[in-house]
């Protein structure tokens, strides 16, 4: 065992509590080992921070700004979207969430088990033991009981040496794709890299030569990762994530491009990491170690900005909320016009036009809520890369101007002169009534769910884990 | 013998040659003295201004934390061996003292590479428990390397010298101006009376 | 030796050679007590200089960007408009302006006295002589004999203690008008208030009680200084500076709020001011100095940029590239945009539409292209404050759009559905002979004030400057 023939090398005779299995996904069981980064990691379950626009809180987006509602009509995402939480929280709130709906069991409910990549350690074991096609195919309630630890240990750390590894074969292929080897980045590199395991956006491929059917996971990174270049390629292989309730658009999804828009920012240029801001160097009996209650690095401005910069926390605070408001305005705006857009072609529609008159006009909505849904969904973008943000945000204004104004013709030509009048979408309620969502039904199916079927998961789980036992180490002495 | 009757130099030659000796040595000592060479030998960070372009260096040296415990050379030269660090020093030395009296310094002076691993072993040579656990040392694989390898300047950017390295940073040698005192009213009479009049 | 001499060139101390009188408009003057300072201001006469977007040589703006021909039809500007040179350009760049016409004497021309108020160090002379009002009263033209010498000394010093000093009653008074006190600035701030003299917005305002009629320099900053609070101050006062050829819109013209959107960047922020990058200190035998050759700090980053950060020069001059192209993009595309809409309120005036109609579609007009102008004008903004900048720009666009769909309905109640075709102003000479400028007449006019009107100014000056002596220090030995 290489733990132990390492620790004899060592010149202090350190004991090893357990032995860590490859891919153990407890994160109990690193954390006998790892007391410190256990117990700062377990603090990711605390939910009391909250800043003007982040922080750890439960936030109900769709109550926040009920016009994602109307953006989203007709896909998951209008059915319940939430802000963002620790990492304890990854396999809580994909239960919860009414997106993933009410499974009554194996092969049943709407998600795929591809939703479940990003959200434990649990699923580089299970790729190991079943395959990956195997991993990504069937039901989302199919690996229930398999996968039930949160975000841990094993998704970013080689047991053995501990260093940093990659265990989603997702980053490693779109490396490929770009022609890179994800093995020639460095130290530093991997400290934001193990973010873009997760922090990136995403599609389920459902075409890919040899595994036709199954939802594999794809970063559509091959022509780059510009908000432009990965339209193009979404255009090219004419994939849509779905069609649009009202406006009938063959509609994009974009998934938290962190890392993307990260990279595009003045600190990733500097070669500022993801850890540094948001797992800073702490110290502890005078000796330093990484932090792992990963969140806001507002709530602990002294470890992360102050380092490098000796502003007051006030001032670095206020230079944050200064951009998120900056952009934040213009956000507002936009999602405005895309609400109108979606209405004014669900009324285009109603008026007769034509599959032909309304072509252009959908792939331009179909481009700026991309645009859009780009510049917010990675919920720090406007932090991280505030310029690169406001420049697609200004490049989405004009895409859904252009469209309008087909639209505005096109209404006149079929004899509507008027502004159509904005809807009142000023609670989550309204809109989603607006948009035909039956939430008491969905939530009764969930409760169903959590009742029946999430007790059996756990149990299973008990069960199995049980059965992997935790050897401890050898002593050596 | 006869070797050494060549190399003897003629009984004529005494006086002048130790006259000229005598004038070279005191030449010598007279450059030293005015350079201050002497104190570059020393570890006194007040050997460093003796060029006054390294003075903003050592003001913010002054005001930083390390003053009360380093001087320039826990830093600034090899501490791994004394060889090393006289040789060092005295490349160094003849660099400045070169690129000075050539009149070659940039505005804003940066370390060169040489010097940056220097340093950066100083920080590591002071620091080293504090920067990486030993317990960890013997399980995660890289771990002194990883905690070691980027300049940990990148980070504590303001140490010890601040960020604003340049010598405009201090208010120091800029044209000694007798005039040269910032007032406290910005607007001039004429226009103060003519604005009070119009209104 | 030279160590020796570099020593004592750091005790020298200064000896005056000549007595600099209150207000002394010649620059040489002052240079004979600072040789230093001089020579260096001299430099802003090279004209070898040019980076992406700025730098010193002459551009002409209307060559390189045709839309501005359409964006200011009716205005002086359409004429000629060209990128900045250096300080001691300005004078003669004022006279060779088509902007300021062909006047043939006294009282002539198009342009009012006020334009000479950013050009020289004689206008402080001037205005002391013979009063604030007096100097603001007249024609252009009235003055040309009074007005010589290139930006200097005299508008930034006070000869006698060399310190900085506010020469220009509109800061003062756009201070006071903000309930501020410009004395009370520090000297951080003085080095970049002496430049917000200058590079600042302004208008013309002709009715100030007990002024009427004098074409009174004003900085709209009563409200603020953010692009909305100057155009909400200016739609308060009803101004405009000039009614579009084409749309009829009200048009206000932003002149280079350089200083206001300086402010609200990150440098600002963190106290760097104007001089610290334009006018970085600098050294010559052992002596530090300030160095006057103002101009674009990508000519000088040694000296300006790595002061501060540590960056490769490459790199550095990138992190300015990246801003002003991720900017400037989406600029282009607001500016088509502005084109279209000046375009289609002409089509829309010519089928008819009434006032009432317009109204809100001209206001529109307004508000765009100012917010347009606003981000553009002052060529440093896209670095000196990308974020803002950004901001205003997707604001524009916003507001651009809404016309532009008024305009799409009103034209098809009028009957017209189509889209109106993108006119052909590839070329400075096809957008000017579209927006009906006969610019050969200009010339012939400019050409004809240059060899008759110039020449007698000039030989005036030179009598009075004569008469004004310069005067020995006496000896303090
Ligand atoms: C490529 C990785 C990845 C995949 C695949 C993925 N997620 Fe996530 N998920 C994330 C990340 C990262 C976050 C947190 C980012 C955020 O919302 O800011 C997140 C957040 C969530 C949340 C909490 C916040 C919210 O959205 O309400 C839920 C629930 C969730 N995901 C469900 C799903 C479902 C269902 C699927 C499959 C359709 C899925 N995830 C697929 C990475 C992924
Ligand atoms: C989301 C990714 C991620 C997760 C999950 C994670 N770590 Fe880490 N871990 C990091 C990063 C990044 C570093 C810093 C590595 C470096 O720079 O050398 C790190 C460093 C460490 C180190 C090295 C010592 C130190 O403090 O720098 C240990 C030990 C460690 N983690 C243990 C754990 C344990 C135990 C868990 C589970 C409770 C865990 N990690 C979960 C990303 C993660
Ligand atoms: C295995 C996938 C995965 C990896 C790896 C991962 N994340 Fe996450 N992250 C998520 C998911 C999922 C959530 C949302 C959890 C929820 O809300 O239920 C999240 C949430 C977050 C949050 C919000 C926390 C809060 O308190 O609001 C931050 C910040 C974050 N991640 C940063 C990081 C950083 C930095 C790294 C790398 C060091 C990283 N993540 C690695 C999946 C991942
Ligand atoms: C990625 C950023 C980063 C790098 C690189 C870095 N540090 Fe730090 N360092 C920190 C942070 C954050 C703290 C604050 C820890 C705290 O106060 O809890 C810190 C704290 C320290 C402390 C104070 C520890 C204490 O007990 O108060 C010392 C000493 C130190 N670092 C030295 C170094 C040295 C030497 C290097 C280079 C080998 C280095 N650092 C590299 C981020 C960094
Ligand atoms: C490891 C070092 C490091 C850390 C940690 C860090 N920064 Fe920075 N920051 C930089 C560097 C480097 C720049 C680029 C400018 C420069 O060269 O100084 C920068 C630039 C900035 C800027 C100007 C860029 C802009 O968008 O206008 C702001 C604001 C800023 N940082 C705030 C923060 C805040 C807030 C945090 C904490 C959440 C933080 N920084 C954490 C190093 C760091
Ligand atoms: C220079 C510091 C810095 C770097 C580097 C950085 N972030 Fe952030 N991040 C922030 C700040 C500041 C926020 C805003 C937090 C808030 O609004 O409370 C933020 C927000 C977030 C959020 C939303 C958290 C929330 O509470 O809603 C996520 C997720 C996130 N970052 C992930 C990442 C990932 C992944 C990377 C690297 C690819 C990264 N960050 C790099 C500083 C940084
Ligand atoms: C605690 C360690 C430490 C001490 C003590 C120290 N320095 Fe430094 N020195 C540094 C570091 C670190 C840098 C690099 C700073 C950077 O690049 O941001 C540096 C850079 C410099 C530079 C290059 C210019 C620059 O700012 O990068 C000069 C010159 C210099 N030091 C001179 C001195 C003098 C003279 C003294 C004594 C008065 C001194 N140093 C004391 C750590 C030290
Ligand atoms: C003879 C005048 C003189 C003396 C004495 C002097 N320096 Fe310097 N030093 C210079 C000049 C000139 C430069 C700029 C060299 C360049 O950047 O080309 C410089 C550059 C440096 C640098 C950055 C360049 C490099 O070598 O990496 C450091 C660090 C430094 N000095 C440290 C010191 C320390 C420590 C002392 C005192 C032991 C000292 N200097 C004494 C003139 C001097
Ligand atoms: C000769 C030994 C020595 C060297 C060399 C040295 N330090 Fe220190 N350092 C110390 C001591 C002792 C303290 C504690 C000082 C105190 O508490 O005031 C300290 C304090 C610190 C601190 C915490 C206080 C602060 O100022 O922020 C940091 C961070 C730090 N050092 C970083 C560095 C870095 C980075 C370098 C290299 C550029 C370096 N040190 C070089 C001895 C040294
Ligand atoms: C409040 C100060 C101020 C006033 C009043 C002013 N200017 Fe200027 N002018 C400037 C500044 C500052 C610049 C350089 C800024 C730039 O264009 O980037 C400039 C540039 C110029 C240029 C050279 C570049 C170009 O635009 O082609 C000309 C010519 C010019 N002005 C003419 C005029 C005329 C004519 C008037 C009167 C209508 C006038 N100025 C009024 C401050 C002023
Ligand atoms: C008295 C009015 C006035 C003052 C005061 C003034 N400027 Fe200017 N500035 C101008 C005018 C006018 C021009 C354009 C000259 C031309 O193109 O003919 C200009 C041009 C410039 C340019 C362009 C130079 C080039 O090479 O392209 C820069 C940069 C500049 N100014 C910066 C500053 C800074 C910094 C300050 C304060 C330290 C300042 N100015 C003070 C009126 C002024
Ligand atoms: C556009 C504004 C401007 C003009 C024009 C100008 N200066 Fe300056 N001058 C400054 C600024 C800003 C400083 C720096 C003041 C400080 O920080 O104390 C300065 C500093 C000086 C100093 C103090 C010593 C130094 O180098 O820092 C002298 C002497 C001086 N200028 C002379 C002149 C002379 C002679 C002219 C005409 C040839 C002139 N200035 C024109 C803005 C100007
Ligand atoms: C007097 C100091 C100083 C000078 C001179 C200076 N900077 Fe900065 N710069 C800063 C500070 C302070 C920040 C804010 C971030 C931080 O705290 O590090 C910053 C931030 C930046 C940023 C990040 C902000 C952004 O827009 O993304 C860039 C890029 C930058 N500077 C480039 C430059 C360039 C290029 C120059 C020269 C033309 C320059 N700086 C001159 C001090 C300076
Ligand atoms: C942090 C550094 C920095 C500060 C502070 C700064 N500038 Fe600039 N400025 C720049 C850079 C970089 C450019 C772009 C030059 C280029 O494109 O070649 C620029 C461009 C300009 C230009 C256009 C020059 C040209 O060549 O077209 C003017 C005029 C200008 N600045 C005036 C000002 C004034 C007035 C202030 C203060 C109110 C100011 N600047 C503050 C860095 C700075
Ligand atoms: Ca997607
Ligand atoms: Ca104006």
């Amino acid at each position: 065992n290489s733990i132990i023939s390492r620790k004899t090398e060592s010149k202090f005779a350190y004991q090893p509590m357990v032995e860590i299995a490859d891919n153990e996904p407890r994160n109990q069981v690193w954390g006998e080992n790892f007391p410190r980064q256990y117990q700062s990691f377990l603090e990711t379950k605390d939910t009391t921070f909250q800043s003007y626009q982040g922080g750890s809180k439960h936030v109900d987006m769709l109550e926040k700004d009920p016009r994602l509602v109307v953006l989203w009509a007709g896909y998951g995402f209008s059915k319940e979207y939430n802000a963002p939480k620790g990492h304890s929280y990854a396999i809580d709130d994909i239960r919860n969430i009414l997106r993933t709906g009410g499974p009554t069991g194996s092969g049943t409910g709407p998600m795929p088990s591809t939703c479940w990549t990003c959200k434990s350690p649990d699923v580089p074991r299970l790729m190991n033991e079943i395959g990956i096609d195997e991993f990504y195919s069937g039901k989302w309630a199919d690996k229930g009981s398999e996968v039930v630890n949160a975000i841990g240990c094993a998704d970013c750390h080689n047991p053995e040496t501990m260093s940093l590894r990659i265990t989603r074969p997702a980053l490693i292929e779109a490396f490929e794709a770009m022609g890179k080897d994800i093995n020639a980045s460095s130290h530093q590199e991997m400290r934001s890299l193990v973010c873009a395991q997760c922090h990136v956006e995403y599609y389920f491929n459902k075409n890919l030569p040899g595994k036709e059917g199954v939802p594999y996971l794809v970063f559509p990174w091959r022509d780059g990762t510009s908000v432009e270049a990965m339209e193009a390629y979404y255009d090219e292989i004419n994939f849509s994530d779905w069609t649009h309730a009202v406006s009938k658009a063959p509609m994009l999804k974009a998934q938290h491009p962190g890392y993307e828009i990260y990279s595009t920012g003045i600190h990733a240029k500097r070669g500022v990491s993801c850890a540094d801001c948001h797992m800073p160097y702490t110290s502890e009996g005078g000796q330093k170690y990484t932090d792992h209650h990963i969140q806001s690095p507002l709530n602990n401005v002294t470890n992360s900005c102050q380092v490098c910069h000796r502003q007051d926390k006030e001032d670095l605070v206020a230079d944050v909320y200064t951009r998120q408001k900056k952009v934040g305005e213009n956000m507002e705006k936009l999602e405005k016009i895309l609400v109108r857009l979606h209405l004014e072609a669900g009324k285009a529609w109603e008026l007769g036009a034509s599959d032909e008159d309304m072509e252009s006009i959908l792939q331009d909505i179909r481009h700026a809520q991309w645009r859009w849904d780009y510049s917010v969904a990675s919920h720090g973008a406007s932090f991280h890369s505030p310029v690169e943000v406001s420049r697609v945000v200004s490049s989405a204004m004009d895409v859904a101007g252009q469209g309008r104004i087909k639209l505005a013709r096109l209404l006149a030509s079929l004899g509507y002169y008027e502004e159509l009048p904005y809807p009142d979408i000023t609670t989550k309620d309204k809109a989603q009534q607006l948009m035909g969502i039956d939430r008491v039904a969905l939530e009764k199916e969930k409760e169903e769910f959590k009742e029946n079927i999430i007790p059996q998961w756990l149990e299973e789980a008990k069960k199995r884990e049980e059965g992997m036992g935790v050897k401890k180490a050898v002593s050596m002495k | 013998m006869n070797l050494l009757n060549k190399i003897v130099p003629p009984d004529q030659w005494i006086v002048p040659v130790t006259l000229l000796c005598g004038l070279m040595a005191g030449l010598g000592f007279y450059v030293l003295r005015v350079s201050n060479a002497v104190s570059y030998l020393s570890d006194d960070p007040k050997a460093c201004i003796n060029c006054h372009v390294m003075t903003p260096e050592y003001i913010t040296w002054d005001h930083s934390s390390h003053q009360r415990v380093t001087v320039c050379n826990d830093c600034h030269v090899p501490h791994n061996n004394v060889v090393n660090k006289y040789y060092f020093k005295a490349m160094d030395g003849l660099y400045h003292a070169s690129i000075y009296t050539l009149r070659l310094e940039p505005q804003a002076i940066t370390m060169r590479e040489p010097s940056q691993h220097v340093v950066q072993n100083n920080c590591i040579r002071c620091h080293i428990d504090q920067v990486t656990d030993a317990k960890m040392a013997s399980w995660v694989d890289n771990h002194e390397e990883n905690r070691t390898s980027r300049a940990c300047w990148e980070c504590h950017r303001e140490t010890p010298h601040g960020r604003v390295k340049s010598l405009a940073a201090i208010g120091q040698f800029i044209e000694p101006l007798s005039v040269r005192q910032q007032q406290k009213e910005f607007v001039p009479d004429w226009i103060k009376k003519q604005l009070k009049s119009s209104k």
